[in-house]
C-alpha cells in the first residue's frame, strides 16, 4: 500500500473547470472519502489519480514516483465503478479472475483459482462462482465488483461511489462491510461519493469539494464540529446547518462576521427569541420543528412526542454557534 | 368488469385494428406470394389470361433458371433417353440440358461480394465506430456527417467517377472492385450503427480493464467486441441486404466476370421473350434469404433503417 | 375539496392480484400518504382514485358520491406524474393551460388563470421557454402548476420528487408541503421513501404485497407498528428485532430473553412459539453494567449521535447512542431497552402483540 | 429448313470435348446477342474448337441490355470478350474509338477477300469511314426487319369474306404499308377460335433501340433520309420531309388503332410472345428469328408465312445484322484471328446458313438452292438488296438516343406532333454532331 | 420572431440553421416546380447557397 | 488475503510495471482505427467527387479515349439548367416524389397507429408487413412489370375484378396518364413500411402517462390525437419523409426496370436520364455536372436529414 500525493493538480473540460489547482495526501492506509455535490469535481479527482484522465497541470504521485505519465496499467491502482464495472459476457469467476489474468500480472491459473475463491468467500459470494454476471443481484454485481478490486493488491483502492445505486438496507449493510475490509487490508482507500453519512460512517479523513477545489481535509468530527465555510458546514449534518444573519438572534458576534450557522440540536428552547411554529415534523425518532423567526426559516429538533402544533409560539436561544465572513469563511 | 386502462384500447378497438392491419398484410404480400406461385408454373399458366391461380406446379422454372438448354431433333431425342429429372422435364419441348446457366455464377457473384463487402465493411466500420465512441476525434461530428452523406450519393452520380477509375486501375468487373465499392457505400451504415451500439457500451467496462492492467487494444477486443457482437451482426446484416440488393454500381460496372444476381435476374431470357417461371425462381432464390434475414432482424430493424437514431 | 372513501377496493391484472380488498378514508384536506415498497399496490391504488385504472370491485367515494367506475375526465382529480408527464412538444405556458383549454375556457379566463397558478409557484419567467431544457425543480413546478391550475377536488401525486436528484428533493419536499398548507387541498401522495411520508404527511398508508398493513399518524406508526413489516420498513436503522421463543400471557408485563427478564408494556393478548422483542435503536441505552451484553462489531458515526452495531445473544442489534458516549469496536458492554417503546410479535403472523402500548393504535388499524 | 443438327454433333454436345492440347490453346469468349442464331454459333464453333484447340466461351447477352452492356465493356477497355459480334451502327465508334482491331492486313495476308461477301453486308457491317476499303469486321450475320403472319388465318374462308366484305379487297400478302395497316385494324379486336386478337405486334420499345427499329421500317419505305446529301449532316428537309411526317404519323396509327393493348414497351422478344400465343395476326421482327418460329409447334410449320417489309413509295427495308470484330483490348487476338479467318471459309458459311445463322457469303447466298431452302430465304434476299442503316457514327448512341426519345413521346406517349417529333429530333442531332465537330 | 433575429445578429447556430434549411428546401422546390422555367435555372445556385451556409452555420455557438 | 505487506512492497512498482505494457497511445489508436474509414471513404468517395466537379467543367466524353477533353467553363451547367426536357425529368421526379411521400405518410401512419393498438399478434404482421422494404428494388420492380401486364397481369385482373372493367382496358405502365401512378404504387408498396416502422417508434415513443395526464387534463380522444399524437410523431415523420425524399430523388433501379423511363419520357426520372447521358450517350462531362447538381440537392437535404435525425436521438 502507498501513499497517494496530489500537488497543484488542474483538470478542465472546455469551458468548465472541474479540479483546480488540488493539493491533497491521502496518507497511507487511510480511508479517504472524498464528499461535494454533484460537479464538484470528486469523480474527476479519482479519475486522475487512476490516469483515466490526464491532468492539465501538476502532479500525481503513488507511493513517492510520479505516475503522471502513466498509463492507467502502470499505476497499479484497482477502482470500483458506480456500476457496470462487470462483464457482462463472463461469469462471476471469469470477472473477478480478469484482473489477474492481464498482461501484467499473467498470473498462473492455480493463483488465480485460489484467489478467486479466497476473494468469493471473503464476500459471500462462493456459491455465486459460476453465475452469469448478469443472473446477479445489484447487491451481489456490486460485491463482486469490489471482488475484482480485492483480487489484486494494487497501491491503492479507489472507489466511485460504489453504493449509490443500491436500496438503503443493502447500503447500510456494504457500509459496514466496507469498513470492515478496509481495517482487515490496512488498504490505502479512496472513495468518492455524495452521501454525507457513508462519508462520515466510514472515513477515516473526509476531504470536502467545492467547485473542484478541497475546501477541508480531515476527520470526520473535525470536520462536523470545526467547519472551516459555511459551505462545509452545509455538507454534513441532517436536517442542515442553519444559516442565518449574524444578530438575528442577538448572540454575540466577532467582528466581520456576516453569517452564523447553528446546528438544529444546538438551539435550546424555553427562552429567548420568540419563534413561530410553522410546522412539526415526527420522523419517529426525532420531531423537527420548522421555525419561523422574523420571516427566517430555521428548523430545530424537539422531543419525538412533543405537543407543538403548528401557529404555536416558542421561545429559542442560540448555543455554540459558529460564525462566517461575507465569503463564507469561519471566523474563530 | 374487465381490466380497463386509459392507454389500453378497448377489445372492440383491437379487432378493428387487427382485422385493418391483416388486410393491408395480406394484400401487400400478394404480389410476394405471385411471384413464388409463378416459380412453380409451366411458361403457359405463367402467362394464360386470365391468371391462373390453381394450377400443376412444376418445376420447370427452376430447372430453366439453372441450365442451358438446346431444340433437338426427333432422332437425337430418340437416340438418348433423359437422364434424370430435369431432363425429363424439358424434353416436353423437345430440348436437352447442354450445361448450367449463368444464374449460379451470378449467384455466387452476389454471395461472394455481399460477404465480402459486409466483412470489410463491419470490421472497418466496428473500429472507427469504436474510435468515434471513445476518442476524442477533431471534427468528430463533421467527418460522421461526411460518413453518412456518402451514402445518401446518387449511386449514378458517383458511379461516372469511378466507372473512369476503375477502368484505368483494371478493377471494373472484378470482385474486388465490387467489394471495394460496396464497403465504401456501407461503411456509413456501419460506424453509425455500430458507434449506437459502442456507445450503449459503458466506458466504465474498457477503463475498468485499463486500470486492471490491460491495454486499450486489448481492452477493445477482450470487452467491447464481445459486448457489441449482437450489435455487430445485426449490423452485419444490414450491410449484407444492401450489397445483395444493389443493383445501379451493378448494372454499370459489371459485365460477367464480377455481375451480381439483381441485374441478371430481370434479363432471364426463355425462348423469345421472358422466361415468367424462370424469372419467378430466380427472384423467390434471390428474395428469400433476405426475408429470412428480415425476420432475424426484426428487433433491430428500425435502428438499422434509421442508422441507429431510433431503437426500440 | 374533498373527502375520498376507499372501501373493500380490489384490483386484479389477469391472474395478478395488484390490490386486495382495501378500505382507507383520507379526509378533507388532508396530506395523505401511500406508503410501500416497489410492487406492493400502492400506484394501482392511486391510479384507481384517479381512475387510470378501475377497480375489478369495490367503491370509491369523492365527496360523497360514488365514483369508482367512472373515466378520469369525470372526476376532477388532478394528477402529478412520476416523471412529470409534461407535453414535451409544448412550452411551459402551453402545459400550464392545457386543461383549460381542453375545457374549452375562453382564452382571456385561461390566460388570467395561467398567469395566476405561475406567480404562485415562481414561474412566470420561464412561461414561455420549452419544458424540454428546464431543470428538475422547474420541471416539477410546472408539473404542479398544471395540476393546481384547473383548481380540481383533489389531487393524486405519485412519487413526485422520485425524479429528482438527491439534494434536491428535501427542497422540492419542503415547497410541496408548504403549499399544500397554503391551499389546504386533498392530496393523495404515493412514495417508497419512509422518511419522506414521515416527514410530509398528514396520514400514512403502508401497504405491503396488495394489503394495507397499518394506516394511521407517522408517528402513531413508527412508534407503535402494527407489523413486522412496518417496525422494519419505517425507521432507519429499522427496529431491531430479537427473536426469542416462549410464551406469554394477556398482563404480562415480563419476558425472558436469553435469560435476562425484560420488562415490556402490559400484554393485552397472549401468544407463545416464536415470538419477537422489538426496539428501536434509539431506545436501547449502553451501559458498563448491565446483565444483557453485547459485543461491539462497528461504530458508525453521525454528527451528534453514532450508531453502534452489537452482536448480542439474540443476534446483531442496532444502538443510536450520542456521539460523544465513547464505544470502542470489541469491548462488551451492557444494554438496557426502554420498556415502555417496545412492542412484541408473533413471528408466525408478522403481527405485533396488544399491549398497553398499542392498543389504541391498533384497534382502528 | 433443315436446322437441327445431326445427332453425332448433339452428342458431342453433351460430351466434353477433349482438346488436342497444342502450344497456343486459348480461352477464346465471344460475346454477343442472346438469341437463337447464338445457339446456332455454338454449335457451329465446336468444329473450330476440335481444329484449333482453342476453347470457346460464349457470353450471351439479351438483346434489350446488349449495346448497353457491350458498349460498357468496350468502353471500360474490358477484357471480357475476345470476340464481338457488335451490332452494325457501333461499327463507326469501334473504329475511331480504337475498341475494334483493324482487319486489312490481316485480310490481306490470309487471303480474305471482301468481294467473296454481299456489298449491302460488308458497307454496313465491315467498313469505316463508310464504304472505304477499311474493315474493322468481317459480316457475320445478315438481317433485316421483316413480317410474317398467320397463315392459316389469312387462308381461312370465314376471314376472307369478312376482309371482303369489310374493305372491298382481297385478303393476301399486304403489298404496301397502307394495305398493312387495312388488314391489321381488319384483324385487331376480332373473335377469332373464342379468342379476341389483334393486329399486328410492331416495336415500340423505349430502353434500348426498339421504336427506332420499328418506326425505321416505316420511315424508309416512304422515302426517309437523313442527309440531303450523305456526308453532309445538313438535315433540314431530309429528316423532316414531308414524306418523314406522313410515315412517322403512319407509324402512330399503326401503334394505337392495329396493335394488342399494353404493348407499350416491346421489342424482339414481346413481339415474338405476342404472335406464338396467338394474339396477333401479324409482326414485325428480326429475320433472325425467323428458323425458330418456322420451327415453332404451336404457330409454325403452315401456319405462318413471311413477306418482306412492304414499300410504300419505295422499297426499304431496316438494317439489322452484324459483324464479327476482334476486341482491342484482347489479350488473345491471334486466336481471335484464327476464329475470324475459319468463320471466313465459305464451307463453315455453307453450315452456318444450314445451323440457322443468316451467312452474308457470296457462295451461300448466289447458291442456285438458296432460295428454296428455308420458306424466308428468298424474302431474305429481297429485303437485302433495299436496306438500309442507322447512323452508324461513333456518336450513334446519342444520336439513336435522341431518336428513341423524340419517337416514343411522339408515337406512344402522345406528345405534340410528327413534324415536331422530327424538327426536336434535327436539334438534338444537329448538336451532336457539332458537339462531335461534324458541323 | 423577436428571437430569431436576434439570434441570426449574435451569430447562433438554432436560427441560421433555419434560415439554411429554408434556403435548401427553397432550392429543392425551384428545381421540381412545373410553374416557371427561370426558377429551375437558377435552384442550383439556391440549394448550393443554402447547403454551404449550413455547413458553416453548423459550427456556429449553440444558442444562449 | 493471505498477502502481507511484505509481498505487496517486494511487488512491481511503477517503474518496472511501465515496461511491460507496451500499448499504442489514445490518439494513436484513434487514427489506426478511423483511417481506412477515411481512406477508403477517400478513395472510394471524395477522390470520385472532385474528379466529378473537374470532369463537370469539361466537354470530356469516356469513349473518346484519343480525344483531349477541353475546358469550356459553366457550359455544361447552362445548357443542363436551361434545357425544358430535364427540367421535365425534374417534374416527373416530383410528381413521384410528391405522391410517394404522400401515400407512404399517410398509409404508413394509420398503419402504425392501428398496429400500436396492441392487438394480438402484431409483431407478427408487422415484420410480414416490412418484408417488401428489404427486397432487391430491380428484382421487385422487374416481377411488377408483370403484374402489370394488361393482359396477363394480376394487378390489372384485381382492379378490374372489383371495377369490372375490362383488364385488358387499361395499362399500367403504357399509358401516359398511367405509368407515373404506376411507379407511385409499386414505391407505395415497398416503402409503405418504412414509413410506418418510423411513426411506430414514435408512436411508442410517447410514453403511456402522457396520455393520462391528457386524460386527467379532460382532453377528449381527439383532442388528445391532435394535440399529443400528432406533435410527439411529427418529427419521426419529418426523419421519415426527409429520407424517402432523398431515396425517391435518386430513385434508379425499381423505375428503370418497371417502365424504363417510358412510355415516352413520362416516368423519366432524372437519375435514368443522367443514366442515359453518362452510360449511354456517353457524354461524360455533361453528366458530370448533372451528377453535381443531384449531388449538391441531395447534399442539401441530407444535412437536413441529420439535423432531424439527431433531433430524433435526443428523445
Amino acid at each position: 500500500m502507498a501513499e497517494v500525493q496530489l500537488t497543484g493538480v488542474s483538470k478542465s473540460f472546455k469551458a468548465t473547470q472541474a479540479v483546480v489547482d488540488m493539493d491533497l495526501t491521502i496518507p497511507d492506509g487511510a480511508f479517504v472519502v472524498l464528499l461535494g455535490p454533484t460537479g464538484a469535481g470528486k469523480t474527476t479527482t479519482l479519475r486522475l489519480i487512476a490516469g483515466l484522465e490526464k491532468p492539465d497541470a501538476g502532479d500525481i504521485k503513488i507511493g513517492g514516483t510520479s505516475v503522471t505519465n502513466l498509463t492507467p496499467a502502470q499505476r497499479d491502482v484497482a477502482m470500483v465503478f458506480q456500476q457496470y464495472s462487470l462483464y457482462p459476457h463472463m461469469s462471476v469467476r471469469d470477472n473477478l479472475a480478469f484482473p489477474l489474468r492481464s498482461p501484467i500480472l499473467k498470473t498462473p491459473e492455480d493463483e488465480i483459482a485460489r484467489k478467486v475463491k479466497e476473494v468469493a468467500e471473503v464476500l459471500h459470494i462462493p456459491h455465486k462462482l459460476d453465475n452469469k454476471a448478469t443472473e446477479l443481484s445489484g447487491g451481489e454485481m456490486q460485491r463482486v465488483s469490489i471482488g475484482r478490486a480485492l483480487v489484486r493488491d494494487p497501491q491503492v483502492y479507489l472507489m466511485d461511489e460504489p453504493l449509490s445505486s443500491l436500496d438503503a438496507k443493502l447500503r447500510a449493510d456494504l457500509r459496514v462491510e466496507l469498513k470492515r475490509i478496509h481495517a482487515e487490508l490496512a488498504a490505502t482507500l479512496l472513495y468518492v461519493t455524495h452521501d454525507q453519512i457513508e462519508a462520515m460512517t466510514m472515513a477515516t479523513h473526509v476531504g470536502v469539494l467545492d467547485e473542484g477545489q478541497l475546501v477541508q481535509f480531515g476527520t470526520p468530527r473535525n470536520i462536523y464540529e470545526n467547519p472551516r465555510t459555511a459551505y462545509v458546514a452545509a455538507r454534513l449534518g441532517q436536517p442542515r446547518i442553519n444559516l442565518l444573519p449574524v444578530g438575528l438572534m442577538g448572540e454575540d458576534a466577532p467582528a466581520g462576521a456576516h453569517q452564523v450557522g447553528l446546528r438544529p440540536e444546538n438551539i435550546r428552547h424555553g427562552k429567548g427569541r420568540d419563534a413561530q411554529v410553522v410546522r412539526v415534523e415526527h420522523l419517529g425518532d426525532q420531531t423537527r420543528l420548522h421555525l419561523k423567526v422574523s420571516d427566517h426559516d430555521v428548523i430545530t429538533l424537539t422531543d419525538p412526542h412533543t405537543t407543538l402544533e403548528a401557529g404555536e409560539t416558542i421561545q429559542i436561544t442560540p448555543e455554540n454557534p459558529v460564525f462566517f465572513d461575507a465569503s463564507g469563511a469561519r471566523i474563530t | 368488469m374487465s381490466a380497463y386502462s386509459v392507454t389500453e384500447p378497448s377489445t372492440r378497438s383491437k379487432w378493428f385494428a387487427g382485422s385493418l392491419v391483416i388486410l393491408y398484410a395480406l394484400i401487400t404480400m400478394i404480389p410476394l406470394a405471385w411471384i413464388m406461385l409463378t416459380g412453380f408454373k409451366s411458361p403457359s399458366d405463367a402467362i394464360s389470361y386470365p391468371p391462373k391461380v390453381v394450377f400443376e406446379p412444376t418445376l420447370e422454372g427452376y430447372v430453366n433458371l439453372f441450365t442451358t438448354r438446346t431444340r433437338q431433333t426427333q432422332e437425337f431425342l430418340d437416340a438418348n433417353p433423359p437422364q434424370n429429372w430435369a431432363d425429363e422435364i424439358v424434353r416436353e419441348y423437345d430440348m436437352v440440358i447442354v450445361g448450367p446457366s449463368k444464374f449460379g455464377e451470378r449467384f455466387l457473384n452476389s454471395v461472394i461480394i455481399g460477404f465480402g463487402s459486409t466483412f470489410l465493411s463491419v470490421f472497418l466500420g466496428t473500429l472507427a465506430a469504436y474510435a468515434f465512441s471513445r476518442f476524442k476525434i477533431p471534427l468528430a461530428d463533421d467527418l460522421l456527417f461526411f460518413i453518412l452523406s456518402t451514402r445518401m450519393m446518387p449511386p449514378i452520380a458517383v458511379a461516372i467517377p469511378i466507372f473512369l477509375m476503375y477502368r484505368n486501375l483494371g478493377l471494373s468487373d472484378t470482385h474486388l472492385g465490387m467489394i471495394l465499392l460496396y464497403t465504401a457505400v456501407n461503411i456509413s451504415l456501419a460506424v453509425w450503427l455500430l458507434k449506437g451500439f459502442i456507445d450503449e457500451i459503458p466506458r466504465e467496462y474498457e477503463e475498468a480493464a485499463l486500470i486492471d492492467g490491460y491495454t486499450r487494444f486489448q481492452a477493445f477486443y477482450k470487452v467491447v467486441l464481445p459486448q457489441a457482437a449482437t450489435g455487430i451482426a445485426s449490423t452485419a446484416i444490414f450491410c449484407l441486404i444492401f450489397a445483395w440488393n444493389e443493383y445501379a454500381f451493378a448494372v454499370l460496372l459489371t459485365s460477367a466476370t464480377a455481375q451480381t444476381a439483381p441485374p441478371f435476374i430481370p434479363t432471364i431470357i426463355g425462348v423469345g421473350g421472358l422466361d415468367w417461371p424462370a424469372v419467378a425462381a430466380g427472384a423467390t432464390i434471390f428474395l428469400l434469404p433476405v426475408m429470412i434475414f428480415t425476420i432475424l432482424l426484426r428487433k433491430h430493424l428500425l435502428r438499422g433503417i434509421t442508422f441507429g437514431a431510433v431503437r426500440k | 375539496m374533498a373527502e375520498i372513501v376507499i372501501k373493500n377496493v380490489r384490483k386484479e391484472f389477469g391472474d395478478f392480484v395488484a390490490v386486495r380488498e382495501s378500505s382507507f378514508t383520507i379526509e378533507d384536506g388532508e396530506f395523505f400518504m401511500l406508503l410501500g415498497p416497489s410492487g406492493c399496490g400502492k400506484t394501482t391504488t392511486l391510479r384507481m382514485i384517479a381512475g387510470l385504472e378501475l377497480p375489478t370491485s369495490g367503491e370509491i367515494y369523492l365527496d360523497g358520491e360514488e365514483i369508482g367506475q367512472r373515466p378520469p375526465s369525470e372526476r376532477d382529480i388532478a394528477f402529478v406524474f412520476q416523471m412529470f408527464a409534461l407535453y414535451p412538444h409544448m412550452n411551459v405556458y402551453k402545459n400550464l393551460s392545457y386543461p383549460l383549454v381542453s375545457q374549452g375556457m375562453p382564452r382571456a379566463q385561461v390566460r388570467a388563470k395561467v398567469d395566476e397558478v405561475a406567480t404562485i409557484l415562481g414561474i412566470k419567467d420561464i412561461l414561455k421557454k420549452p419544458v424540454g431544457g428546464l431543470s428538475g425543480g422547474d420541471r416539477q413546478r410546472v408539473a404542479l402548476g398544471r395540476a393546481i391550475v384547473r383548481e380540481p377536488k383533489a389531487f393524486m401525486m405519485d412519487e413526485p420528487l422520485g425524479a429528482l436528484d438527491a439534494e434536491f428533493r428535501e427542497h422540492m419536499a419542503e415547497e410541496l408541503r408548504a403549499l399544500h398548507d397554503r391551499m389546504g387541498a386533498t392530496t393523495v401522495y404515493v412514495t417508497h421513501d419512509q422518511l419522506e411520508a414521515m416527514q410530509m404527511g398528514d396520514k400514512i398508508v403502508v401497504m405491503n404485497n396488495a394489503v394495507v398493513e397499518q394506516f394511521g399518524k407517522p408517528q402513531d406508526i413508527y412508534d407503535m407498528p402494527a407489523t413486522m413489516f412496518v417496525a422494519d420498513f419505517i425507521g432507519s436503522p429499522s427496529m431491531n428485532f430479537l427473536n426469542f421463543h416462549g410464551k406469554v400471557a394477556k398482563g404480562e408485563e415480563l419476558v425472558t430473553l436469553a435469560d435476562q427478564t425484560m420488562s415490556v408494556p402490559t400484554l393485552r393478548e397472549g401468544a407463545s412459539g416464536d415470538l419477537v422483542f422489538g426496539v428501536r435503536p434509539e431506545h436501547i441505552r449502553l451501559s458498563d453494567d448491565g446483565d444483557y451484553r453485547g459485543k461491539v462489531l462497528a461504530t458508525e458515526y453521525l454528527g451528534t449521535t453514532q450508531i453502534i452495531t452489537l452482536d448480542t445473544p439474540n443476534g446483531e442489534v442496532k444502538a443510536r447512542i450520542a456521539s460523544d458516549q465513547p464505544a470502542t469496536v470489541g469491548e462488551t458492554v451492557g444494554l438496557g431497552f426502554n420498556a415502555k417503546t417496545v412492542t412484541l410479535f408473533d413471528k408466525s403472523t408478522g403481527r405485533a402483540l396488544r399491549s398497553e402500548l398499542n392498543e389504541g393504535v391498533l384497534a382502528h388499524g | 429448313m433443315k436446322k437441327m443438327t445431326s445427332a453425332a454433333i448433339g452428342a458431342a454436345l453433351m460430351t466434353s470435348v477433349s482438346v488436342p492440347t497444342m502450344a497456343m490453346a486459348e480461352d477464346l469468349t465471344l460475346c454477343w446477342a442472346a438469341w437463337d442464331p447464338a445457339n446456332a454459333l455454338v454449335e457451329l464453333s465446336k468444329e473450330f474448337e476440335e481444329q484449333s484447340g482453342h476453347t470457346m466461351n460464349f457470353e450471351f447477352i439479351p438483346w434489350p441490355n446488349f449495346a448497353d452492356r457491350m458498349l460498357n465493356e468496350l468502353n471500360s477497355g474490358g477484357k471480357l470478350c475476345d470476340l464481338l459480334i457488335g451490332d452494325s451502327q457501333w461499327i463507326g465508334g469501334g473504329a475511331e474509338n480504337g475498341h475494334y482491331v483493324k482487319l486489312n492486313d490481316f485480310f490481306d495476308a490470309e487471303g480474305i477477300s471482301m468481294d467473296d461477301f454481299a456489298p449491302a453486308t460488308v458497307y454496313a457491317y465491315s467498313t469505316w469511314p463508310k464504304g472505304t476499303p477499311n474493315y474493322y469486321a468481317l459480316p457475320a450475320m445478315g438481317d433485316a426487319n421483316g413480317w410474317f403472319y398467320r397463315k392459316d388465318w389469312f387462308a381461312d374462308a370465314d376471314i376472307q369474306a369478312a376482309y371482303k366484305e369489310a374493305t372491298g379487297e382481297d385478303l393476301r400478302e399486304p403489298q404496301s404499308q397502307r394495305e398493312m395497316l387495312q388488314i391489321a385494324q381488319f384483324f385487331q379486336g376480332r373473335e377469332i377460335d373464342g379468342k379476341t386478337v389483334y393486329g399486328a405486334s410492331i416495336f415500340t420499345e423505349r430502353g434500348s433501340e426498339g421504336i427506332t427499329m420499328g418506326v425505321t421500317s416505316a420511315l424508309y419505305p416512304w422515302g426517309f433520309k437523313y442527309e440531303n446529301t450523305p456526308g453532309s449532316y445538313d438535315m433540314e428537309g431530309a429528316v423532316n420531309s414531308p414524306e418523314a411526317v406522313e410515315a412517322l404519323e403512319f407509324y402512330k396509327e399503326f401503334y394505337e388503332t392495329a396493335t394488342p393493348p399494353g404493348y407499350t414497351n416491346s421489342y424482339m422478344g414481346e413481339s415474338l410472345d405476342a404472335f406464338k400465343s396467338g394474339q396477333v395476326a401479324m409482326a414485325m421482327n428480326w429475320f433472325a428469328f425467323f428458323p425458330g418460329l418456322y420451327a415453332d409447334p404451336a404457330t409454325g410449320g403452315d401456319k405462318i408465312d413471311f413477306f418482306v417489309n412492304p414499300p410504300q413509295n419505295q422499297a426499304g427495308s431496316t438494317l439489322g445484322g452484324q459483324g464479327i470484330s476482334v476486341v482491342a483490348y484482347s489479350d488473345k487476338q491471334d486466336a481471335a484471328l484464327e476464329y475470324i479467318k475459319w468463320f471466313a471459309d465459305p464451307e463453315v458459311q455453307a453450315k452456318w446458313w444450314e445451323l440457322g445463322g443468316y451467312s452474308a457469303h457470296n457462295a451461300v447466298l448466289n447458291d442456285p438452292g438458296f432460295k428454296d431452302s428455308a420458306p424466308f430465304a428468298g424474302d431474305f434476299l429481297e429485303a437485302m438488296n433495299d436496306v438500309q442503316d442507322f447512323w452508324q457514327e461513333p456518336a450513334y448512341a446519342e444520336l439513336l438516343l435522341a431518336m428513341q426519345k423524340r419517337i416514343h413521346d411522339y408515337v406512344v406517349a402522345d406528345q405534340g406532333t410528327a413534324q415536331e417529333a422530327l424538327d426536336k429530333l434535327i436539334e438534338d442531332w444537329t448538336e451532336t454532331f457539332e458537339d462531335e465537330g461534324k458541323l | 420572431m423577436k428571437g430569431f433575429l436576434t439570434g441570426l445578429m449574435r451569430l447562433r447556430r438554432g436560427p441560421w440553421e433555419m434560415l439554411a434549411t429554408i434556403i435548401i428546401a427553397l432550392g429543392v422546390f425551384m428545381l421540381m416546380q412545373p410553374f416557371v422555367l427561370w426558377a429551375f435555372t437558377y435552384s442550383f445556385i439556391t440549394t448550393l447557397v443554402g447547403t454551404v451556409m449550413f455547413i458553416i452555420v453548423s459550427h456556429f455557438p449553440e444558442g444562449e | 488475503m493471505t498477502d502481507t505487506i511484505a509481498n505487496r512492497a517486494a511487488k512491481a512498482t511503477p517503474p518496472r510495471v511501465a515496461r511491460k505494457i507496451k500499448g499504442l497511445s489514445d490518439r494513436a489508436i484513434a487514427w489506426i482505427f478511423v483511417a481506412p474509414t477515411i481512406f477508403l471513404l477517400l478513395a472510394i468517395n471524395i477522390f470520385p467527387l472532385i474528379w466529378t466537379i473537374q470532369l463537370s467543367f469539361t466537354n470530356y466524353r469516356a469513349n473518346r479515349l484519343n480525344r483531349e477533353p477541353e475546358f469550356i467553363g459553366l457550359r455544361n451547367y447552362e445548357r443542363i439548367l436551361t434545357d425544358s426536357d430535364i427540367w421535365l425529368n425534374m417534374q416527373a421526379t416530383a410528381h413521384f416524389l410528391f405522391w410517394t411521400i404522400a401515400l407512404q405518410t399517410l398509409i404508413g401512419f394509420t398503419l402504425a397507429w392501428l398496429i400500436n393498438k396492441k392487438f394480438k399478434g402484431n409483431d407478427l404482421w408487422t415484420t410480414i408487413i416490412v418484408l417488401p422494404m428489404m427486397l432487391s428494388p430491380a428484382v421487385v420492380g422487374n416481377f411488377w412489370k408483370f403484374l402489370y401486364q394488361p393482359q396477363i397481369g394480376l394487378f390489372n385482373y384485381i382492379v378490374a375484378f372489383f371495377t369490372g372493367k375490362d383488364p385488358s382496358s387499361f395499362e399500367m405502365l403504357g399509358s401516359v396518364q398511367l405509368a407515373p401512378w404506376s411507379i407511385v404504387i409499386v414505391d407505395t408498396w415497398m416503402w409503405t413500411p418504412f414509413v410506418m416502422l418510423i411513426c411506430l417508434a414514435g408512436l411508442r415513443s410517447i410514453p403511456d402517462y402522457i396520455y393520462e395526464a391528457a386524460e386527467v387534463d379532460r382532453a377528449s380522444k381527439i383532442r388528445q390525437f391532435f394535440t399529443i399524437t400528432i406533435p410527439m410523431v411529427l418529427p419521426f415523420l419529418m426523419l421519415a419523409v426527409l429520407f424517402r425524399g432523398i431515396e425517391n430523388f435518386k430513385m434508379f433501379d425499381l423505375v428503370v426496370q418497371l417502365t424504363g423511363g417510358g412510355p415516352g419520357s413520362t416516368t423519366e426520372l432524372t437519375s435514368i436520364n443522367l443514366k442515359r447521358e453518362a452510360f449511354e450517350k456517353w457524354r461524360t462531362g455533361y453528366a458530370s455536372a448533372y451528377a453535381i447538381i443531384l449531388f449538391v440537392t441531395v447534399f442539401g437535404l441530407a444535412s437536413i436529414y441529420v439535423k432531424a435525425l439527431n433531433k430524433v436521438k435526443e428523445r
